[in-house]
This record gives C-alpha cells, structure tokens and sequence, in this order.
C-alpha cells in the first residue's frame, strides 16, 4: 500500500485492464476500432467530458456535487461564441483570448456556487440545482433559446488541429489533469482540499479555511467548465443556450466509475479520465459494432454494470 | 419542545399557504376544489417516485433507476393490456417485473456493496433499454376503458390517484417511523459501519429500500400510463432530479439518516403548487424557472440558518 | 517582554450555554508557562466544552475575558488558536482517515506551495519513533490503523507543530501501560521545552503523574485550582463527585459455573491465530495486550464482524457457525466495540435510538410496530440506571459528552439480554465513578449467569476486575492467569514486555 | 415629430403585444421544448399572426423536451379557463389526448400544428403537409446532392419520438422503392444532444469510408454532422441533408458540407396554426375538402376533414440563404 493510494490504486489498474479487453472484443467485431484516426478520435471528442469530468472529481472529493455544471457550460458557451465573433470583427485571429473570457465567466459562476455553498451551509446538490435552475432560466431569457452559428474560422478549425496525431483538445485534457493531479498530490493546498473532504470539522479545527477551499474548487470547477465548452463550440461551430443538458449524471458516473466517492475524501485524476475513457469506448463501439440503435441504451448499460463489477473487486475484501 | 424535524414540516406548511395565498390573490382560478383538487393529482407521479428516492437517501443511497423502471413498466403495461390480457394479470406480472429490477438494484448495492449512484446508472440504462427494445420507441397505446380507473377516475369529486397516493404515503409513513425496518434504514444510512457494529442486517435491509423504491415506480407508472392512455418507455426520465430535489427540498437529509416522508410529500406539494400557481399567471417558463430556483435556495437559507440557533 | 510573564493563557468569568442550558458557569482559569495543568471533572462536567472555546472551535457567551500571552484573544477561531500556538488533541481524535498516517501529523503545517515529501515522513516518522510508535508505518492511510494506533497518531501530530500550548483531551483513553510510559516521557520533553500542558483525563494514576496543579470542575462550575500534591486521590474523587464513592472488591472468589463458551484454534492472519480459551458462568474474563495485539479484531471475529481463516466455536456443547453479527446476537453473543465514533454511536440519532437498536423486539407493540411509550420506557430506565446526562432520550447523541456517550453504547448493550458480553475497552473516556458503577454493572450480569469477556488496556482495571486473565501479543496468546495466583501482576507485565 | 413619436409608440404597442387592450380574446401557443430555435421562431410568428387578427397569443412549454409537462400545462390552462383557443405542437400523439379532450369539453378550441395528435384530441390540424411524407423530400434531397447511388445513413433526433421514427421508416422504404442503389448502412440517435451527434458523425465516417451522405432529422444533428465532415476533411466527398432554418445552415453551406436543406418557415406555420384556430373561435368551420380561402396561405387547402395544409415547403441553397432571416 502506497501512502497516497487515494491518488493511484489499483482501482485503475483494473480499470485499464477493463479497457484494454474492451478494447479487444471491440476491435474483434470492428477492426476500424484500432484504427489511429479513431483512437484519436475517441480521445478528441471526449476532452469535453474529460475536462470536466476532472473538475467534478474536484467537487466530489470534497464530498460536495454540481448538478449546475450543464448550464454553466451552455453559459460560458454563449459567452465564447459571442465574444469569437466579435473578436472577429475587431480583427483577433487567435482562439486564446476566447478561452480566456470563457474560463473567467465559467470562473465567475463557480464562484457564484462556491460562495454560497460556503455560505449558507447546505447541501451542494440543493444549491447547485437552484443556480442551475436559475442560470438555465435568465440564458433562454436573455437569448430567447437562439443559437448563436457562423463561428469565425480560426476557432473552428482548432477542432481538426492535429499534432502527432492527438488533436489539440486532448492535449489540453491531458494538461489539466495533470495539473489537477500535481495540485492534489503535490500542493499544500491540495492536501487541505483531501483533508476537507475526509473529516471537515477537523480540517476546519486545523486551521483550514473551508469556506476557501470551497469557493476555489468551484471556480475551478466553473473555469474548467469553460474552457471545456470553448472546445465544444470550436467542434461544432455553434453554440447553443439547451448545451449540456443532462451532463452532470454523465461527469458523476464518470468520477465514480474512476474511484470518487460522493461522499468525498477519495478521488482518482487517473481513474476519473479512466472513466470518462470507457465511457467514450462504449458510445463509438455502438456505431463501430453497428449495434441496432432499439439495443444500444440495453447493451451500454450491459457493459457499464459489467466494468463496475469488472473493476469494483478491489474495493470488497 | 419542537422536535428539528416538526419544525421543518411547520415552516414547510406555512410555504404552502403563503404560496396558496398569493396565487389566489393574483389568479381567480386558482382557489377553486378544481383545481386544488387536479393539483393534487398531479404531483401524485412525482409523489409517489419522491416517497422511494426519499427512503434510499435515508438508507445513505441514490435510486437513479426510477425513470427507467417508471418507462420500462409503462411500456410493458401498455403492451399487456392493449394485447388483451386480463388487467388484473398484466398488473400482478409488471408488478413482479419491478420488483425484480428492484431487487437486482438491492442485491448489487445492499450485498456486493456496490455504489449505488453507480449501479443504479447502469441498470437504469439496462432497463430503459429493454423498454426501447420491446416498444422500439413507439408510443403504446389502446389501452381499455377498464385501465383508465387509475389516473382518469374520480371517487365522487376525488381523483382516484390522490386516494392511492394518500394511502401510500399514509402506509409508507407508517412503515417507516414504526417498523423494525424503518428504524434501521434510518440506522444504517446514518452511519453504515455502526449499524453492522450493531447486528444490523445491513445488506438485507438495504435490499428491500430497492424494492420499496421499485414498488413505488410501479404505482407511479401505473397512474401515469392510465391517465396518458399510453405506454412510453421515456415517460420517468424527468422525474429523477425532480425527486431528490424535492426529497431534499422536504428535509431529507442529503447524507442520509434523517428526514421524514411527510416533509418530503410537503416538498413535491410545494413544487407543485409553483408550477400550477405560474401556469395559471401566465408566468413565462424561463421567469418559472428563475422564480423556482430562487425559491428553493431562498427557503433553504432560510431553513439552515434558523436550525442553526 | 512578554515571554516572560508567567501566565500564557488567562480565562476570566466564562460561560457557555447551549440552547438556554448553561454548561460553563462563571469559569476562570490560566495556564502558566511550562506548566502541566490538569483538568478533571466527572462526565459532562465541561472539560471539552472549556477547551473547545480555547481552541476557538466554540464561541463563549458574550462577556468572557480571555487572555493569551497577556493579549485579548478575541473572536477566537480554529485557524487564530493555531496560530497563536494552540495545539489540540480532541476526544473523538480529529484527524484525516483518507490520509496517510505522515500526512496526518504534519498538515496545516506546512508553508510554501508544494508538499516537500521526504520530510514528511521524516518528521512523521521521528515524531511516532520519539513516542515508541515503531509499528505504526507513516505510509499507510489514517483510517486502517486502529483506534489506539490513531491516538498514538494524534500524539505525534500535537509533538510535532511547533506550540506553546498543547492541550490534551483524553489522551490515553485507548492506550495501555507502554504507550503510556512513551507519552509521560514526551510530556516532560515538551516541558523542559517549557510549553504548557492542559490535560484531562479520568485516570488518576496518570494525572498524578504528570500534573503540576490540577482543576476540578463539577456541572459547569470551577471547584477547585491548587497544586497536585495538595490532593489525594480520595479528596480529589470526592470534590469531582460531591459525595463519597466505595470501591466494592470485584472479583468473583466463589466457584465458576458451567462452560459458556469454547474457542478452539481460532486464526485469521496476519492478525491473530491459533486462539483457544473457555469461558464460564459468572465469570469475568480479561484479555489484556498492548495496542495492536489483536484483540479487538479476535473479538469482532467472534462476534461475526469478520471472517475467521478457522477455528471453532462451542456454546455449551453445540457448535455455533457466527456468519454475521445478526447470528452472533442469535446465539447471545454481543460486543460493545471499542470505536465508539466509529463503531458505537448513531451521532445524528436519539439516544432512545441509541439504545434500543440492538433489540428492537424488546418495544414492539400488538401489532408489530414500534411503541413509542415502550421505548421511552426502556431508554429511560437505562439513563436512569447508568446516570445519563443530560436525561433527555429525545436529544441527538452527538450533544452528548463523550462518557455519556460511552454509557449510551452500554446500555444498548445491556438491553439486548447477551449470554455472552464481550466488552472493548468499556470504560474508556468515563469518569471514576461511572467507571465503578461499570465494573459493578459487568459484576452483576456475571452474578446474574452471563459470561463476560472484559478487553481493556487498563491494567489496574483489569486487575481489579477480572477473574482471569488473558494475554495478547502480536496476535498469540501468551500468557493466562486467574485471581488466585499471586503474583499476577509480575506475570502480566513480563507477558506484555515479552 | 408629433407624427413621429406616435408611430414609435405605437410600434412598441406592438413588441409588446399581450399588453395591447382590448383584444379579442386569449389563444394559447403550447409547444413541448421551449429555448429551441424552431420553436421560439414559431412563437413569434404564432405571436405576430395572432397581433395582426386582433388575438392575444400566449406561449407555453416546458423548460426541456418533454411531454408530461406539456400535458400539465394543457391541464392548468383548462382549470384556467381563460383562453379560447390552444394551439399545440404534440410531442406525443397519443398521451395528450385525454387532456385535449377535456379542453374541447370545456369549449375551447383545439388547433394542432407542427406535430399533430390523434384525430379525437383536436378540431383541426393546421398542417404544412403530410409530414411523413415529408421525409421523402429529404431523399429527393440526397439524390439531388449526391446522386442515386451509394451508401448513406441516417441520424435521427430520439428513439421515442413515434411520429419521427414513422417519418423515417416511410423515408427508408420510399428510398428503396424508388432509388435502388441507394445504400442504407446505419441508422444511429443522438438524443438531442449536439456533441453526441458530432460524435456519431465522426464515427460514421470513420466506420463507412464510402459513405456519400448523412440524413439528419433534426437540427442538432443537421449542423453537428456538417461540422464533422468538414473536420473530417471529407467535403466533396460526403454531403449532409435535412432540414435546418437558413441562419443555422449558413455555416454549412460555406464549408460546402451541405447543397442545400429542405424546411418550412416555422414562424408561418405557427401563424397558420392561429390563423386556424381564430377562425374557429369565430364559428368558421372546415368541412368540404378542397381549396380554402385563407389570407397569407395561397394554397391553403382542406385535405381530409378536420387536416388543412397550406403546402409551403422551402428549399434553402447557399444561392437563396441570404434571402431569408430566421
Ligand atoms: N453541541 C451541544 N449541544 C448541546 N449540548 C451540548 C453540546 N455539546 C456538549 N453539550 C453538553 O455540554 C455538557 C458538557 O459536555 P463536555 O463534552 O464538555 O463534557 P466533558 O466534561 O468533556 O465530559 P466527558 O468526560 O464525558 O468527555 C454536557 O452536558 C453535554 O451534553
Ligand atoms: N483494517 C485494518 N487493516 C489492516 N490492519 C489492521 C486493520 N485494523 C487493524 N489492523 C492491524 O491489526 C492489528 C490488531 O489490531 P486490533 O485493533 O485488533 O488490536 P488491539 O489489540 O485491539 O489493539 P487496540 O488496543 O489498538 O485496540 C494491529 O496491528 C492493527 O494495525
Ligand atoms: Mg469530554
Ligand atoms: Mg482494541
């Protein structure tokens, strides 16, 4: 037993294991799956989820939840697409500052959610479903539900950017958790976060700031989930104010199927992208396998409560 | 002295009547039998899936089944019922069908100790999916004159739904404030390791909170199939935050162990009093939403800081 | 300059009430520089209440005056008690089951932005080594190591920051004789380092062992504050209760009854193996070891908690097959845990709850159906009996002091009618005179036929209490005693040192 | 300038339409998603069409797809018992009607358009045309993109929307029938969800190398499929058809991922739908099958009793985008 086996346990190893025999009866049935192209897609198109997902291992870690992560990210995603065309007008060619106002909007929310979990002391999910109830109300409000399409192209075209062979967003899935993996094995702050999470009052009668570490996850959190609805606009070209609908029970099954525990204190970066991994594997092994859509929902959820049962052993005795 | 908990439940009533209030003042149609009456059938649903999410979150669990099994029942009775089989026959079979999702729910969370948001994840999605199969993705209907007595039929003014659901949660407060398996999923979900310390039969008694819950989503799909006159297998999806919200809304506590029935029936009665009362003003449905949410984190402050003193 | 005043913490008429009811009354006490300051007081006396105001975790009703190092200390919080040097072990050991037993010690600690690993665990590992901890390995996560391996944790961490006034809540309440030894040890350490002590403990022995003054709370309010040799054990016992207390000679002299219960080869590695021992009527059985000797996992194996690798296990002449603990109660088999928070008590439940969990028949009404008046009834005897305070069976359990909570579990206990008791340290974190009317307690249910297995650390206890004696170490057993042999208590000691 | 300020008045009279007094009477506009583009351009054409007529027109959906709440605001309106019309975009044929009927018991008229119901639940189907059908003009669509032969495959919005699956069924058999060499290989869902159908293209593409085109059925899946064919470097190579609102298809045709898309004008059909439903409240009634005069719908016609289709179908190209806004 490592000493900080909260961070890397065998949990994922059997996760990975589970992925790979996956991976094989799949590419057994439908060689396309092995296909680089297709890896590298999987890999692409699930850096949406991913980074977010590693933001709401974040949450739970410290035993809060967000259910308001979708209308966050519709939000951050309205704000970005406007801000890139008017970017576009006033003659900014680069996506950066894009995902700069997208992130500090995302920020902002999170913060929002932050402060007032801190502050009035209830339960997250409550709160969060309240902001989410709020925020999705006053976005249909002000966009009257229109998308808004016609992105400028050098935001769209990141979506086919490709360097050896993984597309851009997937480097920056990579990047964030492994900035989230260094902030909690690492970082002082980090250690306080888990510490949170695994007895409150006694973080708190440490002398740690709960209600910072509160307000700092979910601004990052919200950060994430900015920049992760920047990349989801850049993939499709439009952004829409009904964006992300139904997300969090993705993100959460994600987490938990890394090795997070909603009740907090356990959480795994690796096992979290694990996750979000198998998650992705199944959806393309629907078409990949040309699965009948009437057995899809029957078969994904087949294989989801095999690979929990595949990968739970560890924590049985 | 006032028990935490009867407090919740007074502050609660005292919501509904300020509500009832002001939508009567603003609204002429809202203060008449009728419609109190079609209020309380219509949260009958919502209800009656709040009762068996409420009693897991006791238990220290999640049951995000029960929008499939709402579906997968629907579905399954629509078919029986609209192929000619005897009522009472289809009934008892797609009763046993739930329950033995139920129970395959119970056994992965209560004995092999599995996570239940996980779990329940995974065979909502099993369990949606065979609906779609055997419907594939049509709406069922032809159901006979006979099956609309659950959702359709009134008992002189009253909805038959409101009695059943008055005789559910009637018969679900008792079980659970005065049986030997209510105080013990009380127990177990306010600490899971005591309560095995205590000779608690944890695994077993988690078990039945599945059930319980699956029992639940029948009757709720039952009403809900008999007033639609159709079988859909998507008709539970929407209720599944609904039902925690409102859960947790009514004072059960998120991380298990406490909370009441009554107060959780107080909260979807909240909620549906809302919804009822804007759709009468004329309230757009994006102004709802923010006035809803506002609600609920208003009240909860409101609720937190008073239980604090 | 001020440094050098003699005084590092002054507390001036302070009160607390806890919704209308007053639990400190017009307090006033200090703390001088490298002084241990002992606090004793009966169970809900305040102790914990009067050091979670210091530590700033509690707020003091308005008016109190506190002064650290000459300076008003006011709107005291956790973080600004740790920053001013307030070290606090707490009674429910506050520390982090997720977290390795290094990280453990060192947190809230550590400046800068990344964590420097190796000194970590250097730190982690010269703090438990100073301690004698050897056994306990820095690396493995808080929440695997048992309760008294946490409180060895929870020692370690108060060493290891850097404060002048460390506060001790029942330190030792799972600890026996050699951990102990190691915490006097570094008591005098820290003051030669002349930091300041507050201590509170409930065993005699140990407060007059390490205690410069001693206070005496009763019901809230300051009794006494002199030197500790003005007192002796009795005046100090008396100005705690109000009253007198008689010790009643324990042990059994008369003959043990018919075999209860026959443990035979029982094994689990790596934890213990090869335990066999016999149980009779009316008799108390001790099973004593140092901390980590395995007799709190034997235990939860007999009680169906755990599975045992092999072994048997005979009630009377029949063989008993304990799958789980539903089946243990079956057979009469009932343990009464040593964890009491994370084992014992429903925190967020009633005491009512509290106490009749474990025999819910006992309040069922004719239908089947949980009575109300019956339960009242049953809690209400059993708070009676064991003097719970306060007397309210309707209140949450984690408003309760922690004797009180300890005297919750064994009622529960009690009501369930067990043939067979298996105590883990029941007498931990009670004042001397419940402590007494336990011991009386587990005297008459052997009187009464039942067979009790008494597991404690308290080797005086033990001595006092038990009919025979086991002896753990590292999982075997090494030694057995009765009452009659004289020099048991060599005997004891040189199975425990081995 | 006096003249001035009394037009603008007037004008925001007008935006503000529910406040103009005097109307003569209330119609409810019901749809079953509300913050959906389609839906919200229907709104203000139901809105502007029920102006124009003297009407004032209110509009109600649940805040997500969904079709208990729709019947839950048929139900409130009833009780309400204030508006004299509903004018209503079924998500469900069947489950509606019970409700539909208690509004018609209680004298209110019921007018369905967009998605229509079972024929009991409704007076009148204000149709464009015979929807199912309308999946047909999607293939001729396909055949006018890419030709009559090759491998195509369809992504549709949600598995249990039964009026959908019906338009789909009867578009696969009606490819078959008349373009042989037409090669269905998949049929996929992207439960309304954009990224999912994103994802389903790109999969598509990469399972089927000869594939030549994607039918969609639905917005979502219409633009996210364009997107993936041009990140997948197949323009030229694989064409998206369907139906898409110009404003939304723009992007679509300048990448060259699609030739054209086949819709209606949502806010037309909206405002044919409360054209019906005043002339109702006025004690018209539609009973000789054939040509009916309505003004605005010049083709306007009385297909079967009780279903009336004013045929206006728009084919968008990148050649006539411009020429519409919505
Ligand atoms: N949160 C609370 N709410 C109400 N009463 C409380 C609360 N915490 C403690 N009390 C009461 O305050 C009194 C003092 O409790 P405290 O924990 O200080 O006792 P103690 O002297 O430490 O006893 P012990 O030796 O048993 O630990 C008790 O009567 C207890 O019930
Ligand atoms: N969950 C666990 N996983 C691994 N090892 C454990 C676990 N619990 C206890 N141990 C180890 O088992 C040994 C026996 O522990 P046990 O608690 O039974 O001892 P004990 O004699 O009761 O001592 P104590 O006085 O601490 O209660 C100890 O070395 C302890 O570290
Ligand atoms: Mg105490
Ligand atoms: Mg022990």
């Amino acid at each position: 037993m490592a000493a900080n086996n909260n961070l890397f346990s065998k949990r994922d190893l059997y996760l990975i294991f589970t992925i790979v025999i996956l991976g094989l009866f799949i590419s057994y049935n439908a060689p396309e799956f092995m296909q680089q192209k297709n890896l590298s897609n999987i890999l692409g198109n699930n850096s949406v989820y991913g980074i977010m997902a590693i933001g709401m291992t974040l949450i739970l870690v410290t035993g809060n939840i967000d259910i308001s992560v979708g209308a966050v990210f519709a939000i951050t995603g309205i704000i970005a697409a406007n801000f890139a065309n008017y970017a576009d007008i006033a003659g900014i060619t680069t996506p950066l500052p894009v995902f700069a106002v997208s992130m500090l909007a995302g920020a902002v929310l999170g913060f929002i959610n932050g402060y007032l979990v801190a502050k009035i002391k209830l339960p997250a999910i409550i709160i969060t479903l309240g902001n989410m109830s709020i925020m999705r109300g006053l976005l249909l409000l002000l966009t009257g539900g229109a998308w808004v399409s016609s992105m400028p192209g050098w935001l769209t075209t990141l979506a086919r950017s490709k360097y050896l062979g993984l597309y851009a967003s997937t480097y920056l899935w990579l990047f964030t958790a492994l900035l989230i993996f260094i902030l909690l094995k690492c970082t002082v702050l980090g250690r306080n976060i888990l510490a949170v999470g695994g007895n409150p009052t006694a973080a708190q009668r440490i002398g740690i700031n709960l209600k910072k570490v509160y307000v700092f996850i979910f601004s990052v959190f919200g950060a994430l989930t900015g920049l992760a609805s920047t990349i989801y606009i850049a993939n499709l070209g439009c952004a829409q104010p009904v964006a992300g609908m139904g997300y969090e029970l993705t993100l959460i099954a994600a987490s938990i199927i890394g090795g997070a525990s909603i009740f907090g204190g356990k959480a795994s970066i690796l096992g979290t992208c694990l996750g979000v991994i198998l998650l992705g594997i199944i959806a393309n092994a629907m078409v990949l396998a040309h699965i009948p859509i009437y057995w899809q929902s029957l078969v994904t959820g087949l294989v989801i409560i095999l690979a929990i049962l595949f990968s739970y052993r560890e924590e049985r005795i | 002295m006032v028990s935490k908990n009867q407090n919740n439940e007074i502050t609660l009533l005292f919501i509904l009547i300020v509500l009832v209030i002001i939508f009567s003042t603003f609204s002429e149609g809202f203060f008449k039998i009728g419609n109190m009456l079609e209020i309380s059938a219509q949260m009958v649903e919502l209800s009656l899936l709040t009762l068996g999410m409420s009693v897991c979150i006791i238990s220290g669990g999640f049951d995000l089944s029960i929008g499939a099994m709402v579906g997968l029942s629907s579905v399954c009775l629509a078919i029986l019922i609209s192929s000619g089989m005897n009522m009472g026959l289809t009934i008892a079979l797609v009763f046993g069908l739930l329950l033995f999702c139920g129970l395959i729910n119970g056994i992965l969370v209560g004995y092999l100790r599995i996570n239940s948001m996980l779990v329940t994840l995974g065979t909502s999605s099993v369990y949606m999916g065979i609906a779609i199969v055997i419907s594939q993705g049509r709406a069922i209907s032809g159901l006979t004159q006979e099956f609309a007595v659950f959702g359709q039929h009134y008992l002189g003014i009253i909805p038959v739904q409101t009695i059943i659901l008055i005789v559910v949660a009637a018969f679900s407060l008792l079980i659970l404030s005065y049986s030997t398996w209510g105080r013990r999923i009380y127990l177990i979900g306010s600490n899971y390791e005591v309560a095995r310390f205590a000779g608690i039969n944890c695994g077993f008694n988690i078990m039945l909170v599945y059930v319980y819950s699956a029992a639940m989503a029948f009757l709720a799909s039952l009403i809900l199939t008999s007033r639609l006159a159709t079988g859909r297998a998507d008709f539970g999806e929407t209720y599944i935050l609904q039902s925690v919200a409102a859960a947790v809304f009514g004072g059960i506590g998120i991380n298990g162990g406490s909370g009441n029935l009554f107060g959780a029936i107080l909260g979807v009665a909240v909620f549906a009093i809302i919804s009822n009362g804007f759709n009468m003003l004329d309230f757009s449905q994006y102004a709802q939403q923010i006035v809803i949410g506002l609600i609920l984190i208003v009240f909860l402050a409101y609720r937190a800081q008073h239980n604090q003193v | 300059m001020q440094e050098s005043r003699e005084f590092i913490l002054e507390i001036a008429q302070l009160n607390k009430t806890y919704s209308g009811n007053r639990v400190l009354n017009n307090i006033n006490f200090d703390l001088k520089l490298g002084e241990v300051h002992a606090l004793v007081g009966e169970n809900g006396a305040g102790k914990s209440t009067l050091i979670k105001i210091i530590a700033g975790v509690e707020k003091p009703d308005p008016g109190a005056e506190i002064l650290f190092g000459g300076c008003p200390a006011i709107n005291l919080n956790p973080s600004k008690s740790v920053q001013m040097g307030i070290s606090v072990i707490y009674q429910d050991i506050s520390l982090f089951p997720n977290l390795s037993v290094a990280e453990n010690i060192c947190i809230g600690g550590q400046k800068g932005l990344f964590i420097k690993w190796k000194q970590v665990f250097e730190t982690a590992r010269s703090a438990l080594i100073k301690l004698g901890a050897i056994d306990i390995d820095p690396h493995v996560p808080l929440g695997e190591i048992s309760i008294g391996q946490r409180q060895m944790v929870a020692l370690a961490r108060a060493l290891t920051h850097e404060a002048r006034v460390i506060i001790m809540d029942e330190p030792t309440s799972s600890l026996s004789a050699n951990e102990i030894k190691a915490l006097y040890s570094a008591i005098q350490i820290l003051k030669n380092e002349n930091k300041s002590l507050i201590y509170i403990s409930h065993k005699f022995e140990e407060v007059f062992e390490v205690a410069d003054r001693i206070s005496v709370l009763r019901d809230g309010e300051m009794i006494a504050s002199k030197a500790a040799w003005e007192f002796d054990e009795q005046s100090l016992i008396s100005m705690m209760v109000g009253r007198e207390i008689r010790f009643l000679p324990m042990r059994n002299d008369g003959v043990a009854g018919k075999k209860l219960l026959e443990v035979r080869g029982l094994t689990k590695e790596p934890l213990f193996r090869n335990i066999s021992f016999s149980l009779y009527e009316n008799e108390i059985l001790g099973i004593t070891g140092l901390v980590g000797a395995g007799r709190s996992e034997m235990a939860q194996t007999l009680f169906g908690l755990e599975k045992a690798d092999k072994g048997r296990i005979f009630m009377g002449e029949k063989e008993l097959s304990i799958k789980s603990a539903v089946d243990a109660i079956k057979s009469g088999i009932c343990y009464l845990p040593e964890d009491r928070r994370g084992q014992g008590i429903f925190l967020i439940q009633s005491m009512a709850r509290n106490i009749t969990t474990a025999k819910l028949e006992s309040i069922l009404n004719r239908c089947r159906l949980l009575s109300r008046p019956k339960e009242m009834a049953v809690s209400e005897y059993y708070m009676d009996r064991l003097n719970i305070k306060p007397r309210l069976p309707d209140i949450s359990a984690d408003k309760m002091s922690g004797g009180n909570q300890q005297k919750l579990l064994f009622s529960r206990w009690l009501n369930a009618r067990p043939q067979i008791l298996i105590a883990d340290e029941p007498s931990s974190g009670i004042d001397v005179a419940t402590k007494a009317e336990i011991h009386g307690l587990l005297r008459e249910l052997a009187a009464s036929g039942v067979g009790v297995i008494l597991i404690s650390s308290d080797l005086p206890e033990t001595l006092a209490v038990c009919d025979r004696i086991l002896v753990m170490r590292n999982g075997n057993i090494v030694d057995q005693t009765s009452s009659k042999e004289s020099s048991q208590e060599e005997l004891i000691r040189k199975g425990l040192m081995g | 300038s006096k003249e001035d300020s009394a037009t603008t008045g007037d004008a925001k009279k007008a935006e503000t339409g529910e406040k103009a007094p005097a109307t003569k009477g209330k119609i409810a506009f019901v749809t079953f998603a509300t913050g959906v583009p389609y839906f919200e351009i229907g709104a203000a054409g139901a809105k502007q069409a029920g102006q124009a007529l003297g009407y004032e027109v209110v509009y109600k959906g649940p805040a997500k797809a969904d079709s208990a709440a729709e019947i839950q605001i048929i139900n409130d309106l009833v009780t309400q018992g204030e508006v004299k019309a509903i004018v209503v975009a079924c998500m469900d044929s069947k489950s509606i009607i019970p409700a539909l009927k208690k509004a018609r018991e209680a004298d209110i008229k019921v007018v369905t358009w967009d998605l229509d119901c079972e024929p009991e639940g409704r007076d009148c189907y204000a149709g464009l045309m015979d929807l199912v059908v309308m999946g047909n003009e999607w293939i001729e669509s396909m055949v006018r993109s890419v030709g009559d032969e090759g491998e195509y495959a369809i992504v549709m919005a949600t598995l249990t929307n039964e009026f959908m699956n019906k338009r789909i069924d009867n578009m696969k058999k009606y490819a078959a029938e008349k373009y042989p060499k037409l090669k269905l290989v998949a049929v996929e869902s992207c439960d309304a969800d954009p990224q999912k159908a994103y994802q389903i293209s790109k999969d598509l593409l990469t399972k089927y190398p000869n594939l030549k085109c994607i039918a969609t059925s639905s917005t979502e899946a219409f633009s996210s499929a364009a997107k993936a064919i041009e990140d997948d470097g197949k323009i030229g190579q694989v064409y998206v058809v369907g139906g898409l609102t110009p404003n939304l298809a723009k992007p679509a045709f300048k990448s060259g991922a699609a030739k054209e898309a086949v819709l209606w004008d949502p806010g037309k059909w909206a405002g044919f739908g409360v054209t019906i439903a005043t002339q109702l409240i006025e004690g018209k009634t539609f009973d000789k099958v054939g040509k009916v005069e309505i003004t605005g719908f010049p083709k306007a016609e009385l297909f079967a009793p009780g279903i009336l289709y004013y045929h206006e179908l728009l084919t968008f190209t990148p050649e006539n985008v411009d020429r519409y806004d919505f």
